[in-house]
């Protein structure tokens, strides 16, 4: 037990760190979610095919760099950091983590290989239009139709989907004597696809609506997926709530810099108890979600060591961190806004763009709200009453 | 203490339903339910002079100044079936409940005269210019200077300065403007309250986009912009005290009209909730019901305010007033957002377009900044209500 | 429409605030609650027989001065400042609003005689042992036998029940043709009655509980009495609530005078923000449970004047009053308690004292969440759902 | 990064759980669970010296002093299995967790051979006398004046003032005192930290009551008290960085032990849900879902802290620790009153007895206030781990 990086995770940080400030700044941002793409896809090609980030945590025998989820979530916070919109979280955050769940096989291991190495980029279409992250939420079916398994229905919120090549697709499964959720893999240019980029409140990052008509599948990863799907999205709540935490740390600092420098009645404002104590409790959030992150990264590289042993835990880390990071999140970014005062309403400002992102990832992956049930229920609340 | 209100007053509120219910459902159906401040302001315009040449743009003013004399009961009334019959804000409150007020209440005779029927009549619209972008909540830190000059017009100010979150500048005929006429004077001493015509060459507007997308606060500048040194509101030098005037006539009888422009929205996010399901929800429902509670307090403390401000003393709930509301408003906000749930967080439009909940979430951001932050009404309440010590400046 | 106290109102408080800070000081509380009757009976007797204020809001008919509830709120209010603990609450607020709205008869007449006079007090018996405020809370059962009406089962949480004279007693109607609840007067002395103090956490004020044992009623006020134990629970709300806006204002007052006195880091503590702005907080909550008593109080008259128009917003109000009263009394206490340091926290100074009662009034007629729920019925959440 | 213990670490969990559920099953029955930290002191002072015997009191301290040197994992573990077994709070922690481990850094080798042993064996305990009637959050306004006297004894210090919330002073055989030696001096400068003697004539112990009921803490008078002059640990008008080197002892592994009696806490309020039918509210369930939440992460921060205090640094996780445990337990103590309900409004006997929950809903209340108040550790994170300019005091 040591609860602390060692020398070669601190140095994937730096690096890290290093290269985004340089390519991905914010005022970089805002120019590349201008861009068709939403993003500037020479910088994700580095950060690919150069750096090789996707495949971090992808198993050696695949091409990736077989580390765990503990780098990848070093860096998914770094990219929180500058909220950095590419398709790195939705590919190498969920869609992965997703097929790293399903069974094993060929196919699927081909589709690893090709993000691996950056050659193609994944996203998950895990639910329909009500965004919700519950079972009933999913809107996509795979029928079978003479023999063959078909994609119908629709997906939406799927995750920088637009410029995906690869979708990894959780399906109710109604093929014959099927039941739960299948687990299906489709190329994004597969015939009876629509594909529709949709604009959000969040400007940072796009979502996409998928429009499935008898799609043909390129793989069914998982029969019988309800238990690989459930996983898969865990480990995809801890990358998501690795992100949240370099965000919502970047806004604590650029908020204890403006008050720190900012004047009114003759004192910087951050010598106002007001602003301080703020201050202070944005930090005690951010620090709850540091300790919840780490923790819940290495659960997850407990878990895939040895999954009989650490599915309970998972679970609960995964909710965990979910909650902390989505509530906190939101919470620290808010403050954010309040601590600017009127600049920090400005569209010219950055702070509204940590704010709407964290209200996106509110949604993403389930609400804090349905974290806490599940939470409830997993530590034994459900059990029936009776007498002591 | 008595909450019902008469037979008489229950007819006047017939009389004003009627009327504004056929204005709002035929010649301006078009502007019903308007949230954004800046849109169809032509129309709105438009609608804010019918309402002044039907008498009902400022019915608590005298009559010769295009009021009504009306009672407070009156004007509760008036602001409630206004808000009813979804009649939309409104482009010239500033001058209707700002500026129209500061003057009847420390202007001269001349200056009653020359501004007060416009405002009623929709003629003028006004903006206001208090903040700079280094006095945001240290309001007596104005920078903005104006100087007497004796020109062929005879004498006049002349006007240079940077005012910023002027709201509505872009429509606005007329800006009262907080500036320095003492030179070398600090804090309140020294400041004059100016009424200063923005359509003139040393004055520029320049929009702000917020967070929600739109602009509806400025940055206004002042170049050499002039006005009849007859137009200062008080003594040169002493506008502090007009200026602080005018902040207090903003806890008066609109309060009401934006409680039920609150209480649309509430409307608003309770159909949602019952819509999609929400409704259903144990927890949405708490804080449904707990933005209800506040909602209806709110209204509570508005009549206790009006009520008491009819004999002159102002209480401890209208300085707890903005803190409420603007707190309020944010919570709602974020109820909004919960209850729509992730189809809340999509554009309507390529535009960055928004629903009105979404838009409503994005927007109270701003409640509790503008008018005075938490932070500073939280030091207001302690210090005039409590008695607790002043704040120390750093510099003075 | 003219939401201000009349002078007429104005001197009843003077009044009463005059008597109670020379009779009723806390110190003298302190003494008081160690009696056997846990308040000083000469008090009682001279807020009663000389003062008549157990009859302020009673019928002039039955010996009361007719006044309202903006009266008697009035009153409670001034006893909450200094927590008083007798029956005053209990009777002229409670069981008095229970009786005066169950079916007029001679017998009920009498009681409220009784009341109005000073010459009994009176405590309602509303709930079971989990002290809830739903119907299923109930544990008392009127039955028949052989023709008599008998009570059965038990009552908790029955305030200054021990020194009752007159029980008004909610219970389930199981006589033969009956269902619902029925409202039951029965006297102190009575056969197969018990009654025992329970002491509470709460220091100020006690309990009883209460044994049925085929109990004869003196008087079924009330046939099918689930409305009128309703509308009664409701405008019995609104009085507790004032007293608990007069406790709220009292430690808020008490918590800024010794923050402007307490001198840390050489300057008194209320000069520095973080307390300062916890006491403006504080100040919200209290002027906010003031707009809703007051206005509350009127509309307990309204409804009295009228009450087929006022039964709704009777039912809201009362609703709304016992939310923000609760939360916000709890709040205002605890927060005194956290502005005092290590003083507040003591046995020898009075913070505890409120932030107990405060405890105490949260379950007392519902809790908030209780309350907040039926806000969501009243105003149309459970209406169906459909397509708009 | 790893989260996972080695074989070698769980087998010695197996061997201390088995001690310790041997201990507490067998002869130290009766103090099993017991959450008042004054009940059966006696008895548990016997078992703190049984823990002593067998080497299980300090485990981290050198050998010599009577530890194990044992590795932070091993630390981890023992506090693990320590709290599980059902053993209670010590009465010694004031000696074991701040005493020593202040002594051990910051004290001479005579020091160490005389106080060390006595503590890890149980037979001395102590007290804190730090905070005065005006000296609260003000920790550095101390009046405890002690002066340099050469007596019959050799030299001594003489001690003369009042210190009040000293937890355990009635129980304690020592007190590590800070007091000021320089006449004449202000604020941090001129104090010293001195160990003195208890039970002496100069010294009287009186019992604070608080709304618990319990009397936990206590007014220590010192009233020409007196102490060796050897037994001042660093040199003398020295003394604050000492006094400040104790309170960070108080981050150290103790926490865990007092995250398993939240834990314990936790649990009990998680059965009382389950029994009464609460666990079934689907908003109760929400906040004991958060309560979980927040517990977890205590941990989790502990391991973070811990790990990196071997590496020397004290890292923002430690600074933002008091604040969140203690927020986190007054929430607690919230939701265990409304999960219980009325009934736990309800004495369990005339003493004002109260069930535990209850009982900790009261407690809590004090949580954010000993030990430096929210207020004074939220100054504190955000001077010393954000670097905001420092509140200016009203007197130098």
């Amino acid at each position: 037990m040591r609860f602390a990086f060692t020398e070669d995770q601190n140095l994937i940080r730096e690096t890290a760190r290093e290269f985004l400030s340089e390519r991905a700044s914010i005022a970089q941002l805002r120019k590349d979610i201008t861009r068709p793409e939403g993003h500037d896809p020479a910088l994700w090609q580095a950060m690919t095919r150069e750096l090789g980030w996707a495949g971090i945590a992808l198993p050696e025998s695949t091409g990736g760099s077989g580390l765990g989820m503990v780098e990848l979530a070093i860096l998914l916070e770094e990219q929180g950091r500058c909220l950095y919109g590419g398709p790195f979280l939705a590919s190498a955050g969920i869609a992965s983590a997703l097929l790293l769940e399903s069974a094993a096989s060929e196919t699927r291991d081909a589709l690893v290989s090709r993000l691996a190495s950056g050659e193609a980029s994944a996203a998950a279409a895990i639910t329909g239009d009500t965004g919700r992250s519950d079972e009933l939420a999913v809107a996509a079916e795979l029928i079978e139709r003479d023999g063959r398994a078909l994609l119908q229905g629709h997906a939406s919120f799927v995750l920088n989907g637009h410029t995906a090549d690869i979708f990894v697709v959780v399906a109710h499964d109604r093929r014959t004597g099927k039941s739960g959720l299948a687990l299906v893999a489709i190329g994004a240019g597969v015939w009876g696809l629509e594909i529709k980029k949709l604009a959000a409140m969040d400007l940072t990052r796009p979502y996409a609506r998928l429009v499935f008509k008898d799609t043909p599948p390129q793989a069914v990863l998982a029969d019988g997926g309800t238990p690989c799907a459930a996983r898969g999205l865990q480990i995809a709540q801890v990358a998501l709530a690795a992100e949240q935490l370099g965000a919502m740390q970047t806004v604590l600092e650029l908020t204890t810099g403006y008050t720190s420098q900012r004047v009114q009645f003759g004192r910087v404002i951050g010598s106002f108890q007001a602003i301080k104590h703020r201050l202070a409790d944005m930090m005690v959030v951010c620090e709850a979600a540091r300790s919840a992150v780490y923790y819940a990264a290495c659960v997850v590289d407990e878990y895939r060591a040895d999954p009989s042993s650490g599915a309970q835990e998972l679970a609960e880390a995964a909710a965990l961190v979910k909650v902390q990071c989505s509530a906190g999140f939101h919470e620290v970014a808010g403050n954010a806004i309040q601590l600017h005062g009127g600049i920090g309403f400005t569209w010219e400002y950055d702070t509204h763009l940590f704010f709407k992102r964290a209200r996106a990832t509110i949604n993403l992956l389930g609400h804090p709200q349905h974290h806490r049930e599940r939470i409830a229920s997993l530590i034994g609340l459900d059990a029936s009453m009776g007498a002591p | 203490m008595k909450i019902r209100f008469t037979a008489a007053e229950e007819a006047f509120r017939a009389e004003c339903a009627a009327w504004l219910n056929e204005q709002i459902s035929g010649p301006f159906a078009d502007i019903r339910g308007i949230v954004s401040q800046t849109f169809r302001a032509e129309q709105r315009m438009e609608w804010e002079r019918a309402l002044g040449r039907a008498r009902w743009s400022v019915i608590g003013w005298p009559e010769k100044y295009g009021g009504r004399d009306a009672s407070l009961a009156e004007q509760v009334i008036f602001a409630e079936e206004y808000a009813r019959s979804g009649a939309p804000g409104r482009v010239g409150h500033l001058g209707t409940e700002l500026a129209g007020p500061t003057i009847l209440h420390f202007g001269n005779d001349l200056q009653c005269e020359r501004f007060l029927l416009p405002i009623a009549r929709g003629e003028e619209f006004w903006c206001q210019g208090y903040s700079e972008p280094n006095a945001g909540s240290d309001l007596s830190n104005v920078r903005t200077r104006a100087r007497l000059e004796h020109g062929p017009n005879g004498p006049e100010w002349v006007i240079e300065g940077q005012k910023i979150w002027t709201s509505l500048a872009q429509f606005a005929d007329w800006c009262f403007v907080v500036c320095r006429t003492e030179e070398g004077s600090k804090g309140p001493a020294g400041i004059s309250y100016l009424l200063v015509p923005m359509k003139q060459k040393g004055v520029t507007v320049k929009p702000i986009r917020q967070m929600t997308g739109d602009a509806e606060f400025n940055e206004t500048f002042f170049d050499g912009a002039r006005t009849k040194a007859e137009y200062c509101v008080g003594k040169p030098g002493e506008g502090w005290k007009v200026a602080m005037g005018t902040l207090a006539f903003e806890r008066g009888v609109s309060t009401l009209a934006q409680q039920m422009t609150f209480r649309n929205e509430l409307d608003l996010l309770i159909a949602a909730a019952r819509e999609n399901g929400a409704a259903k929800d144990p927890l949405i429902r708490q804080r449904i019901a707990e933005a209800w509670v506040g909602l209806r307090i709110m209204r509570y403390s508005a009549l206790r305010m009006l009520s008491r401000a009819t004999s002159g003393s102002l209480g401890a709930e209208a300085l707890t007033y903005k803190l409420y509301w603007a707190t309020w408003r944010k919570k709602l906000g974020e109820l909004a957002m919960d209850v729509v749930g992730a189809p809340g967080e999509l554009c309507t439009d390529e535009g960055y377009g928004l629903a009105d909940l979404p838009y409503l979430y994005l927007f109270s951001r701003a409640d509790t900044i503008y008018g005075g932050t938490n932070q500073i009404q939280r030091n207001i309440i302690a210090e005039r209500a409590l008695g607790l010590p002043k704040e120390s400046r750093g510099d003075r």
